[in-house]
């Protein structure tokens, strides 16, 4: 269809940081996905941050209820989803409170008027019915006061629809209208509900019609007197898609399994945020994905360890609490010496801690969380691409080298989203599984299951392979026979000869290599995880300004690369930014004896960069 | 090298079986678990199935040392999750045959949770349950099948918890296949290893073993030739419950099953209790047969194959949802899936 | 501040019911869990006991929210485990009144094992297990009460898992008390927790309820006018089995319980199943009628008080144990336990 | 009674290593406990090592079935078992094979030659028949032959014991044997048998037969010529008892709730090594002790938690894999802020690792082993009477500071015993747990359950106290409240708050002090736990010899003391010996920055002091 247009004054944006916030109900993640899609399919960079309620629901109209859903886009490279909003879209009073803070001065306020009455403003906590719609307290920001209840209704005025279907569309009448705001055209919206609502013609209609009127609202209203525009960005050539973390995380893990031949069984205890993985992975059987709900993390990470004994691919994953319990499994794993990945998306803790938010605290407890020596390789995943790149790179390790692996992701970038180039299946790494070969009649020869080759990986012995029966368990192996051996001298060869092969583990993967910034200077910032962004985007600003700084992203944590100590002593001064209280500056410091600097964020959110820039200059200035 | 049929029979000669594995069988002398291990290996000699094929997955416990001495595939993993290793196994590999050895610490205490799901998910597996009231690894503490009062080394007044009736509890939990056998009586424990091993789903055996260190005579009264008669009740399927040579029956009073006098050589009266494995409803009360026998008029203890039902195993629907799914949309495109359909192309 | 009651009212008068708390209640609106929250709120006034010496222990899961609402003690403690947590609560303070809230995935997943656990040992604690058939708190995954081939988030195909029966679960792990209810008959919930509160024991309350988020009208034909009488069997002490107002009766045709047409104003046939609270066998069948009511001649589903049975509580017998030693043996003297009898000195 | 005795040359010995060795059924243990007793009740030091054969029972008279107790007793101060053993005690081929390399040259056998028939010879792994006994492959010990079976048997000619009970004899013939040879009189063995034997007039009488005519052959054969002398060591004067370190663990617990006037109330699950806790608690009920054997580790803990949030104190203890199974619940006691005591007595690992044999592997798992932010103080105890100590400590801190204490010991002490002066419970720290105060009516004041005191401490309102209602959970909560908070800065708030009351913990205890050696120079030997001895006696002979060294033992693992920087800088090298991989070393390091080296045993045994002494000399050198 061709969207009506009159002349008004377009302006051109570098990028904007647009924020929706709304009740649970509202559909404000929906909102926020569908423009995010439209300016990706644009040829917009963009980087978002679905912020959701506690996991508990709370009554219509209070603060505890809010759901935010923010998008940075832009005509440039972007690495996070903006530190300061230009433009807040919020449906009522609790919205607007609790995200005010985040809007920039001058930025704009879009306000669902109707979600302003006197109750919401109670729920919302605003003392003795002060009204920030009239009470002057929003002067430094541009305020519009648009009652999108009254006019989605009178939009669909004649359908035959119950009131609360009707109501159900005003987010489709924001979004209509924030397209106008930033000229994209309704197609891709238009074809997003038809997709949904194909089987429902007329939702299907009323959706449309709240679209196009929130779309038209904004090219008749006298008080919209500009609309902006923001360019496409200057992308590496390619074909892209837009990706949430847990989304990669999910096609990383098949495609590694696809890759190696291997069925992929997911044994898995639900827990947020780790659950969409499951979700996603259930819905790819085709694959020869097979996905088990277990009855505690327990049974879950257990039953993968059944499956890779079986010679398919035993993949599990959880947040923290659910990781604690997998502890003594791993140790057995470990000992087995069988792939398996662990997948932690992390959020706030200590024990349940704040489930929706983020948090990186879960680094000593994925490296040393174990009883006995028992050592695993940890990777964590940088942002919501990288969550493919790790996953897949964690299947490659757990089968090549016949050791779990642990991946660590979190909150942030497991539902953050972002465009995504990707490979083409025949691009991917093969993996190749260490398969022993069957015995063949006659041949009398003894099997040795824990015999080792350069590497110190076993052979992977499956049930079904004729001639190689063997017993395993988490009791101390004799070396080669794999036979239980109490020998206090077995037993120290083996822990090394284990500690050994993991080692060895990061001298098959590519050379560390600085996200940004100058090879050597005074300050290194290193970090890890989901803080790439904020970090790339501070040593951008502070090289554009003229700093000697350098930003090293691990994306390997246990063991570490070798070249690191050469690295972190190339630089004057060394800074990690965390989202806990300092755990890879403690393993940097064992490791390296450097005195590294940290800098601890631990609030659920995220770094935003300017918060990373001013640490990094104060810290400058010593 | 030492077999478990050698240590057994005492000798030392060279004779090895089929199914046996060069690891000297390391029990106490006179354990109980040789006999389940001996029958064992029989029926699988029996059956011959390929070594290959089959797989023992054991948890923690005297009990769960038992795959070592079989030269199958096996696991002894750790205490009380062989039900989830199994489960995760019999998903990706439902052709094989799959053993579960456990104890009663291993499968009732520590692995209670488990082992009820795998059997409400009927996932094809025989659980062989060594039951012999008391922890034997960690040298004699009471189980969760300990009788109330039990004096162990952890109860020194004794126990306080009432235990477990292992099989109402695994009735309770929907499991399709029932049954209680014990080491002393080896004929019975084949039969019934060998109907269990039949059974699609999870097949759970009770078996009574004697722990001669920590907890000696736990059984006697079923297993000692005086008393086992009058003690115990051999069920079998379409027959009337009689014992004691044939001088009691018992039949039921409403649903309240009662002991009666048989005359010898009389036909048997009509009004007895007639065993059916098929029925949901008698199991539930055949496994409330579980008196103590020191009590005046105790009911006799039920041994045999107490309960059949044919149910869909969880592996063989979930086997089903991927062959449906891949005929649906066709074997996984890796191309297809990551590009994920909604594109935009640059440059 | 706004209460329970308010939120149900849909009302915001800051009228404030004795037993409720400061905490504003956080639940999706028309969840079923209001009205249980409600129905505790008023008995607990009814009978008046201190709030001090009241304790709400819970899992994790939407239902688990509930000890946050009332002004009494409370722990919201950890995913499964607040059957633990109530073991060790009573074993040092047996003079509380302690409730434990819990949901299915919380008791009957993660939680399974403590469950049956606490059962067996009776420990007395009044549990609310709230059943909606689903994850709640964690967006809609099947849960193990959850029907076979449930199309939920983790289950875009149907769930091949065999749901649980959680009274006969309980029934096999020999809980003392057993009752069934729901959250739309608020009259016979109050019955039922009254009877709960009053036994000595762990008391096991399965109760309905719905999640009208993620799995709305899980309950509808128990609970909805309309099909109600059909569908559902109120159980009473010393009474026959009648429902469907009175048109339909029970009874049993040897073991097998059969349903009979009533002829209006005659009187009952003799035969009638007379529920009995104190049988076990009949307990054991009751909580077998669970038929899927969808099916052609479903038994209807019994609601009310299937089972009682007196047997003394865990932490009755390891207090009397605690006493009898210090009776034999005088309380502790540490000096003597320090020096241990066999002692030398030196100098 | 007394006992026989013709004039044979007796020679006196500082000190002496004796090992008794034979089947598990041999009575070994028995044996040597008794003989550990009479020599400390005879005023000697002593120190023992019972080393117990892997958890399965093995067929008799096969290595696995070896079980073994070795006592180090002497007339000076004692601080190990003893590196290498003067005497070896054995009842069979397999005992003499196991342990024949902790015999010093020149060492005395004294071997039941019943234990050496050719069917022994075979189990044992003698291949074809070599006969020790007969093929001079001993011929640098002494080696005494006796037929202890036959002689038993004569001793208890008559009797109308069957053959088996009176062979159980045999283990007494040894006692009494060995009594004789060092000038031990039978009286404190005879009073033990009349303990044990009281209702069993006829196996007290066989018992007392076997142990005098064992002491009596000794004295009458002509093959034993010279006796050996022990004389009382110059301990200091006091009262003393023998005492393991598990049964040490149990009275400092009991200790400590009676001085805090707590009910204890211990849950756990059944493991090697830490079952004898259990076992030794379920015997005190009359102090208020209740044990509660739960269905598994995380049942325990958690029954632990409930108690003490019922206002008693709540204990758990396990080992390595079941410690594993605990994180998650140590995440919400310490979220809950109440007092808990954890051991861990820490055996072989990873996964069932070695279950009977001691490491020291867990330190990383006590320390990070969490998810989140969830610092618990980490405490270790360095001998068997250590246990008592810190156990007491353990429950003072738990109490006082309402948080979970982890309490670390090891197989080698749980199992070992020494002498104990132990005190007198007025002279024991009374403990003050910090009860909050119930309402009176009328007292409006809303309680705050989380408002901290100067230590940061919350108060301690426990069910049954009137008006204090209030709700606890996991969540994270609102400082003062308690009640849940999302709030980003709470949260940050809270988590600093948490870990500060933890580094305070450590404001209240005493300063660090040296073992021994000397308080600054060239070496700091650096240790925590079971190490104790052997670094001890290390470092007496390294000084005597000259050497500038020093020896510092960590009972407070986490936080550190803060003077510890200051002392490590006092010496120009640090050595750390650790039955692990080094992970205290990982600790120091990230805290001071100071170059440790680390000394690791992984062999499921106990360090010597001569390995000790060798690398530190080495060290030196360098
Ligand atoms: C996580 C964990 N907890 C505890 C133990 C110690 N443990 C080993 S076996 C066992 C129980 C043994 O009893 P049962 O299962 O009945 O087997 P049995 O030895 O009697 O055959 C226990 C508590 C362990 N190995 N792992
Ligand atoms: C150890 C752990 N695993 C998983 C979770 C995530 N989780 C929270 S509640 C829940 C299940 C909720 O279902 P249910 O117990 O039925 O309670 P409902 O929300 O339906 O009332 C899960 C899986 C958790 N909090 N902790
Ligand atoms: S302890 Fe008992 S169960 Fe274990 S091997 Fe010995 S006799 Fe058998
Ligand atoms: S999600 Fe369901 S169970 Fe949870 S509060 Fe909402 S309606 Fe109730
Ligand atoms: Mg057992
Ligand atoms: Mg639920």
């Amino acid at each position: 269809m061709e969207t009506p247009t009159r002349t008004k004054t377009v302006e051109e944006r570098r990028n904007v940081v647009i924020l929706f916030a709304g009740d649970s109900g509202d559909g404000i993640q929906l909102t926020g996905a569908q423009f995010t899609d439209t300016n990706a399919l644009f040829g917009n960079d963009v980087s978002t941050f679905p912020n959701f309620p506690a996991e508990i629901r709370a009554p219509q109209g209070t603060m505890a209820g809010v759901s935010g859903y923010q998008l940075h886009f832009g005509s440039v490279e972007l690495f996070t989803a903006g530190d300061q909003c230009d433009v807040l879209v919020v449906m009522n009073a609790a919205a607007l409170r609790a995200n005010l803070g985040k809007l920039r001065k001058g930025g704009t306020i879009i306000a669902n008027s109707d979600g302003f009455y006197s109750k919401n403003l109670r729920l919302a906590g605003y003392i003795d019915q002060q009204d920030p719609m009239t009470d002057g307290s929003l002067a430094n920001y541009t305020l519009h006061a648009v009652d999108v209840t009254k006019m989605t209704r009178n939009a669909l005025e004649g359908m035959t629809l119950g009131m609360k279907e009707k109501d159900r569309c005003k987010n489709m009448f924001v979004l209509g209208f924030v397209n106008w705001m930033y000229s994209r055209s309704l197609e891709n919206s238009e074809r997003f509900l038809e997709g949904k609502f194909g089987k429902k013609p007329e939702l299907l209609e009323a959706n449309k019609k709240a679209l196009l009127a929130g779309y038209n609202y904004g090219d008749t209203s006298e008080t919209f007197t500009t609309r902006f525009e923001v360019k496409p960005a200057p992308m590496p050539k390619g074909t892209y898609r837009s990706i949430t973390g847990n989304q990669g995380t999910a096609l990383g893990l098949i495609a590694g399994a696809q890759k190696a031949g291997l069925d992929l069984f997911y044994g898995s205890y639900p827990i947020t945020p780790a659950s969409d993985i499951l979700h996603e992975l259930a819905k790819h059987k085709n694959f020869g994905v097979k996905t088990f709900q277990a009855e505690d993390e327990i049974a879950a990470i257990c039953s993968a360890i059944g499956a890779s004994y079986g010679g398919a691919l035993g993949i599990t994953a959880s947040s923290g609490p659910g990781i604690a319990l997998k502890g003594e499994a791993m140790g057995l794993a470990f000992m087995l010496e069988i792939p398996l990945v662990i997948v932690n998306v992390q959020r706030g803790g200590p024990s349940t801690g704040l489930p929706t938010k983020t948090e990186q605290a879960d680094l000593f407890q994925a490296v040393h969380g174990r009883n006995g020596e028992a050592p695993i390789p940890v990777l964590a995943a940088s942002s919501p691409t990288d969550c493919f790149e790790m996953a897949f790179e964690a299947v490659r390790i757990a089968v090549e080298h016949m050791t779990p692996v642990i991946l660590l992701t979190d909150g942030y970038i497991a539902n953050g989203a972002e465009p995504w180039q990707f490979p083409k299946a025949r691009d991917l790494k093969p993996i190749k599984p260490p398969f022993a070969t069957p015995k063949v009649a006659g041949d009398m020869e003894k099997f040795l299951p824990y015999l080792r080759d350069e590497k110190g990986v076993r052979p992977w012995a499956i049930p079904g392979m004729a001639g190689l029966q063997h017993r395993i368990g988490g009791i101390e192996k004799e070396d080669g026979t794999g036979n239980i051996s109490y020998d206090p001298l077995n037993h120290e060869k083996m822990v090394r000869l284990r500690a050994e092969k993991v080692r060895k583990v990061v001298e098959n993967v590519p050379p560390l290599d600085l996200a940004n910034g100058v090879e050597s200077g005074d300050l290194l910032i290193l970090g890890w995880g989901s803080t790439y962004g904020a970090i790339r985007t501070a040593v951008n600003e502070m090289c554009a300004e003229g700093n000697c700084v350098g930003h090293l992203h691990l994306r390997y944590l246990f063991p570490f690369r070798k070249e690191l100590g050469e690295i972190l002593s190339r630089y004057k001064r060394v800074l990690i930014p965390e989202m806990n209280s300092g755990q890879l500056r403690q393993l940097i410091r064992a490791e390296y004896l450097v005195d590294a600097k940290g800098l601890n964020k631990i609030q659920g959110m995220p770094f935003s960069a300017a918060e990373i820039k001013a640490a990094a200059k104060e810290f400058l200035k010593q | 090298m030492t077999t478990a049929t050698e240590v057994l029979n005492g000798s030392n000669a060279p004779a090895k079986l089929d199914y046996a594995s060069d690891q000297e069988v390391r029990w106490c002398p006179g354990c109980g678990d040789y006999s389940i291990l001996k029958q064992v290996e029989t029926i699988l000699k029996e059956q011959g199935k390929p070594k290959e094929e089959i797989v023992f997955i054991s948890g923690i416990g005297c009990s769960s040392r038992f795959p070592y001495y079989l030269d199958t595939y096996g696991m002894h993993s750790i205490h009380g999750r062989a039900p989830a290793i199994v489960s995760g196994l019999r998903a990706v590999r439902p052709e094989l045959s799959v053993w579960m050895i456990t104890g009663d610490g291993d499968s009732l205490s520590i692995g209670g949770n488990h082992l009820i799901h795998l059997l409400r998910r009927n996932v094809d597996v025989n659980v062989l349950l060594f039951n012999n009231e008391i922890y034997g690894l960690t040298k004699g503490q009471y189980s969760p099948t300990s009788p109330e009062g039990a004096v162990t080394k952890s109860t020194p007044m004794g126990s306080v918890d009432h235990p477990f009736n292992p099989l109402a509890l695994c009735k309770g939990a929907d499991a399709t296949f029932i049954a209680r056998a014990m080491d002393r009586d080896p004929k019975q424990l084949r039969e019934v290893l060998v109907k269990a091993d039949a059974h699609r789903g999870t097949s759970l055996v009770e078996i009574y073993q004697n722990c001669n260190v920590f907890n000696d005579g736990a059984f006697e009264v079923f297993t000692e030739k005086a008393t086992k008669p009058f003690h115990t009740l051999f069920v079998e399927h379409g027959k009337p419950l009689v014992y004691a040579n044939g001088s009691k029956g018992i039949k039921l009073d409403g649903m309240t099953p009662v002991i009666v006098d048989l005359a010898a050589g009389e036909p048997l009266p009509e009004d007895l209790w007639i065993h059916d494995q098929h029925d949901s409803f008698k199991a539930s009360i055949l496994v409330r047969l579980f008196d103590d026998q020191g009590h005046e008029g105790a009911m006799p203890r039920p041994f045999g194959v107490f309960y059949i039902a044919a149910r869909a195993c969880m592996e063989t629907k979930m086997n089903a949802q991927v062959a449906l799914a891949k005929e649906k949309k066709g074997a996984g495109d890796l191309d297809a899936l990551l590009s994920g359909g909604r594109t935009w192309t640059i440059g």
